[in-house]
């Protein structure tokens, strides 16, 4: 079998996103739906084939279930393919692995799935953000100033640099230091967390940073400073456009509502590039003869009778007569039930809202966002306070509470 | 017994010949996102009939599409699977005529694939209506009732001008047909009408389309079924169940209306649990709708863009209506582009039409006015 | 999605097989090749497909790469499915989970795999042995029997039953004592491992059996003997036909040469249940002006010049002038060069054999098998004695001693 | 620049009557276990051309069985991939003619479909040669010489006879093409000749096509090539790799012996590391050898079971030789059962044929004993 690639992608999709509370309880980050119909690893991944990546490592570790079963076979995003494709990578027992102990050890226990396709460049990524980026004029930009490693950065407001990694860089673009979360920025590049390392730079990188007993196996706090104090050629690529992490609610649901209006912020329409997402063969979505619908997203198997404004709704989602919707996303599934009002928040997958019930309050500079989470039912005329999380044991102990 | 699916895909193009003009009755485009073949496939797959053969003899390219390699209805096999059969063209002048018409002409015409169908039954069905049939129970009914020939029937209440457009079946009260009319003249009242969908055994099927071969036949019904009503045992199986006969352009736009409205016979179609409609899937992002937007009893595909007002409409994907327009009692198929103050109603625009501010087009329920594909007006 | 399936296989692909020495260094003991162009499992997944059961959980645990690349997407097996398939199912870390700690445990931290396909019946199987089996004839005697757990068992001779786990059963078949290689046995039906359990069942034990500290979490020495305590209804299926565990070196030698001569002991050839395997476009396999090939079984991509008798050669070999291979087997892409004598010996993939070597003694009654690890380079003239299994270490200590 | 492949499936199907009654010159079996499409197809695939349009007009049964959803060639895509275009038979009288002949005739047929490609380049190639190509060399010699049109060609040493065969090109320095001989009848000694290889981009294809259409041209040569030598820069890009062309059944025969005995051959087709040649992949267990057999310089696919004698011979998949059978200078299809003690020599068999025991067959190298399909002897 003939395997070479000239560059590999291997993705990070093991992490819990923990700042997503209860949206994570039973699905990695990367799995976090998004957008009606899509989750958030679906723009890295669409993102690698329309760069012209065709081989992709998936590494999973926490609650890979959901991401492994998304997946799959790689077909939605033309990723089945015979050599390369997308291909899950959880940790394994061997001579000498075991769970993932940081990003650098997760490719440090799967070189020799790299190896495998031999390539020339390795593109490190993060299936935690919301963006498009051809990776191919990346990896351009890489080889043409024949460097060692390439890591995208993107210009932040100076006064938000202190909470990202920034690249100090000459004109050029080379970057002479790298500092994570500096409290005061000489610039406002930050890393983007992409990386493109020329492959044996990488293999003899990890291997060091494997043996370092010191080391946390961090790319951002080992790998990368050490190959700068060894003085090797390293540049950063200057990305500008849309780019979100979602790592908390408030940016998850900003994110979302970036998605509306008459020229969103984030265009999902674009022939050009196109997002893939695995989806089933599921009923148009109907709208009913008393329902209001405004500045919103809709999409497959939803039936709608009840008011949507300003929110976003994934498939099969129930709003049944005289519901109440606004500024929320309402993830697949969920069934918000007669005389129901949802204000500002984020509804996980499965839940029913009984009637009557209040959730949140209306949108407010004061007001926090409120989270129900998977496979609730809640019961007629509960309400449900601003700023709550809930899952099954508070929703429990709020039964208690009122009863 | 394990059973192998046919399906014409051709059958009865004429009756729709607005929409047939460059597809085939099966790839007609139907409720926002499905054609007309999703209905006879997803009841076979949900059979668990796996290995189904599709007889198409023209204009078979959009079906070729839609089907691609199968792996929509989970039947990109190595073994079985979906198998489109377009007529053979042959460089010999010896072997002529690609063109069938009826349904022995299409089976006649493709002995040699019949006979290498290594099941034990075989369901025939075709593309000119809109059911979820449980065709599971319809094998289990054929197996356990020993006939040699099942067809499903419906019993319905003909008109005299109805049964001009039907097969109809007398039987007797064990099910077994006793006499059948093909198309006839004058019968009305509450009658078993045919559905088409047929179930055979392999053998006897092969048997019977050597013996039309060699006498010549060309009509399944009158030369094969009629036939043999006495030598074979015949039997009717009753479908009551929702179905929807496409015989005309007025019942395609009356049937589409009808699921809008009549929740409890789209439920019928779509909203079976253990038999779902299966369809080609696509990319589209979600549908968006503007701040201005009013959109009431409609049926919606994703990636549209709605700006303006839609009632009582179906819209397949990437349509995009405009400001203050308004769309009533139409049918948008995918991609059309309406400007803004359009006003539509009992439209039916093909594919890709455009549709330029201000236009006013308004048909008749029992004749729409119909819109051919790209077409700017 | 409707995803409902009357069965579901779960395969147990996780043992290291360790008794198989080094060709179990770097693969777990499913994916040892066997037969010139298959897997061990692919005996299980074929018979799987093949008894129409179209949902299969493989769960890996050790050295899981070759085997996760090898499945694939499941194409080979026909295991692609929108639902179901062939599903690759690693540990992975969760709430509650981590490695498998025996095969009950195994199943039970896939339980939430198993209950999304709602199935009434599980069957439970391991990727260890080659043969041919109907499940769908064990799952119908299940049914008919209403049972709750079956197990599948052959009849060995009496003088080896106590190596193996032995139910006594009453006439009807029905099971009323197992005994894990009893001293004494009492029938000669030997557990061939492979269960069919009614679903409600295997969750109820599987959950008992996690929350029992003491247990040990396997099958065979907990779960059925506490069914069996409990009066569950548990009937012995009656298997007969070729079975054969291929745990050692010398039980995987014979179950090759099994599939040589005319009438072999187990048929390949047979067109009623085809075994599907992974395999790629290599060009036919060419037979040289000189060579000599008898009682063999040879595939594609191989190149033979030399003598190959009685032997079972994988793709991709090459066999030069004047090398004799007798009563061995040789996997894939190595090569024997000239003047090379190999005699009852096993070796393993992209060995370059030198010329003039001597590995292995001609077959006879104490003489052992010999085992040559893969990816080693044998030096020209080299002699490995019988009975020795050489990896890359022993091969440089071999060097030392005869240097 | 990303390049669209085309592959015209049936041309010169005549040259090879024998084999092509049933296939087109495109899936017609080829040493062991390939069809000449393979060769065309790999060598596109292995340049990452993933978007191929398969024109084929008569016969493509075995091609569409053969292709199936391309995934052997990893081009089952959703975007791209392998496309097979039959003729799209209209059920209208107004639209006629769905044989065609030529590369051109095809290309206006289908000049729907070329106008939908989306890449900038095309590259065209038949199915009448065996060669392992670099068409990934070819592409970016295109682009960097800013030619409108390259034609790859193979300098070959001409007779008289063989000319009338060829395409024969005169060039400058440069590699301009300055003079073009369409099956000429006196040129002989060293030439430039067509291997039918041509890149082209998309927009001055479709412009040639529509050019082509409204003057009702019909070769490629002839009027497009000739036509514009001067005012379009068309250079040739001579190919010194292996090359065979199959022009008839003994070039057939011959082709295949040589590839057994000329391991310099076969490897400069099957044996290049970065391009294999691809092929549908088959369940057949590995190949057995008897006790009693007596194998040399032979080709033999998997599945084959060998109790007798093989000599400079050329087995496929399934084919079984009886005890004390001698097989020499002989090229068995799929599934040939020859029996005990058979004696055959030069012999091409085509799919599942049956030799009973004690036959003894001999044709000649010049014209080889061939066998159809099915028969039993």
């Amino acid at each position: 079998m003939y395997t070479k690639k000239e560059c590999v992608a291997m993705l990070l999709a093991g992490g819990r996103g923990s700042r997503l509370y209860k949206l994570t309880d039973k699905i990695a980050k990367p799995a976090v739906p998004f957008g009606g119909k899509y989750r958030i690893i679906d723009f890295t991944l669409s993102n690698c084939i329309n760069s012209g990546i065709d081989t992709v490592g998936v590494l999973t570790q926490y609650q890979p279930m959901v991401l492994n079963e998304y997946i799959g076979t790689g077909e939605p995003w033309d990723l089945d393919r015979s050599v390369g494709g997308a291909r899950v990578l959880p940790p394994y027992q061997g001579t000498t692995s075991d769970w993932y102990k940081g990003t650098a050890n997760a490719i440090y226990q799967n070189l020799n799935f790299i190896a495998r396709y031999d390539p020339e460049y390795v593109l490190i990524l993060s299936g935690d953000h919301i963006y498009k980026m051809d990776y191919s004029k990346m990896l351009d930009y890489h080889k043409e100033r024949n460097a060692d490693c390439t890591i995208a950065v993107i210009d932040v407001p100076i006064e938000q640099a202190s909470r990202f990694g920034i690249m100090n860089t000459y004109d050029d673009g080379r970057i002479y230091e790298f500092e994570e979360k500096p409290p005061n920025p000489k610039s406002t590049h930050a890393s983007m967390g992409i990386y493109i390392f020329s492959k044996d730079k990488l293999f003899k990188y990890l291997t060091e940073d494997e043996e370092d007993p010191e080391s946390s196996k961090d790319f951002g706090k080992n790998v990368i400073p050490k190959m700068l104090n060894n003085g090797e050629t390293m540049f950063a690529y200057p990305f500008s456009g849309y780019w979100k992490d979602v790592g908390t609610l408030e940016s998850l649901w900003e994110a979302n509502m970036d998605l509306l209006g008459d020229n969103p912020e984030f265009y999902l329409n674009d022939r050009r590039w196109r997002i893939y997402f695995r989806n089933y063969a599921l009923p148009p979505h109907y709208i009913g003869c008393e329902a209001e619908v405004k500045n919103s997203i809709i999409t497959e198997g939803c039936n709608i009778h009840g008011c949507v404004i300003n929110s976003v709704l994934s498939n099969g989602v129930v709003v049944e007569p005289g519901a109440v919707v606004k500024d929320s996303i309402i993830m697949a599934n969920t069934c918000i039930k007669k005389g129901a009002e949802i204000n500002y928040s984020i509804i996980d997958t499965e839940v029913v809202v009984g009637e009557n019930c209040r959730i949140g309050a209306p949108r407010a500079d004061n007001v926090k966002i409120t989270l129900v989470g998977s496979e609730l039912e809640i019961d007629p005329g509960v309400t449900i306070e601003p700023g709550s999380m809930i899952n099954a044991a508070d929703l429990a102990s709020l039964k208690n509470k009122n009863n | 017994m394990s059973t192998a699916g046919i399906i014409f895909a051709n059958l009865h193009d004429s009756n729709l010949p607005e929409l047939t003009r460059q597809r085939s009755m099966g790839s007609v485009p139907f409720l926002c996102r499905y054609r007309f073949i999703d209905f006879a496939l997803s009841n076979m797959v949900n059979a668990d009939i796996s290995s189904i053969g599709i007889l198409a003899h023209y204009n078979y390219y959009s079906l070729m599409d839609h089907i691609g390699s199968g792996k929509n209805w989970d039947l990109a096999r190595r073994s079985g699977g979906i198998q489109i059969l377009p007529p053979n063209v042959s460089a010999y002048a010896e072997t002529p005529a690609t063109y069938y018409n009826t349904r022995l002409e299409a089976l006649k015409y493709n002995i040699f694939n019949i006979e290498r169908i290594q099941d034990d039954l075989i369901l025939m069905c075709q593309c000119d209506c809109v059911a979820n049939f449980d065709f599971g129970e319809l094998l289990s009914e054929h197996e356990s009732s020993g006939a040699d020939i099942t067809i499903v029937t419906k019993k319905v209440h003909l008109t005299t001008q109805e049964s001009r457009n039907h097969v109809i079946f007398d039987s007797n009260s064990d099910g077994k047909i006793t006499d059948i009319h093909v198309k006839p003249n004058d019968i009305t009242g509450y009658k078993d009408v045919s559905l088409n969908v047929i179930v055979i055994s392999k053998k006897l099927l092969v048997t019977l389309i050597h013996d039309a071969i060699s006498h010549n036949f060309t009509s399944f019904y009158r030369d094969i079924i009629s036939r043999n009503l006495t030598s074979k045992n015949i039997k009717l199986f009753r479908w009551d169940g929702y179905y929807a006969d496409i015989l005309n352009f007025e019942d395609y736009f009356r049937t589409s209306m009808d699921l809008i409205s009549n929740e409890e016979n789209r439920n019928a179609v779509f909203g079976i649990r253990n038999r779902p409609v299966l369809t080609k899937v696509r990319n589209s992002p979600p549908t968006v709708y503007g701040d201005n937007c009013k959109v009431s009893n409609s049926l919606i595909a994703d990636g549209c863009i709605i700006e303006g007002k839609v009632e009582n409409s179906i819209l397949f994907r990437g349509v995009k209506i405009g400001r203050n327009a308004c769309i009533k009692n139409s049918i948008l198929f995918q991609g059309a582009q309406i400007g803004e103050h359009v006003s539509l109603n009992c439209v039916v625009s093909d594919k890709n039409t455009t549709i330029r501010d201000r236009s006013v087009l308004s048909g008749n329920e029992s004749l729409p006015y119909y819109i051919s594909k790209g077409r700017m007006i």
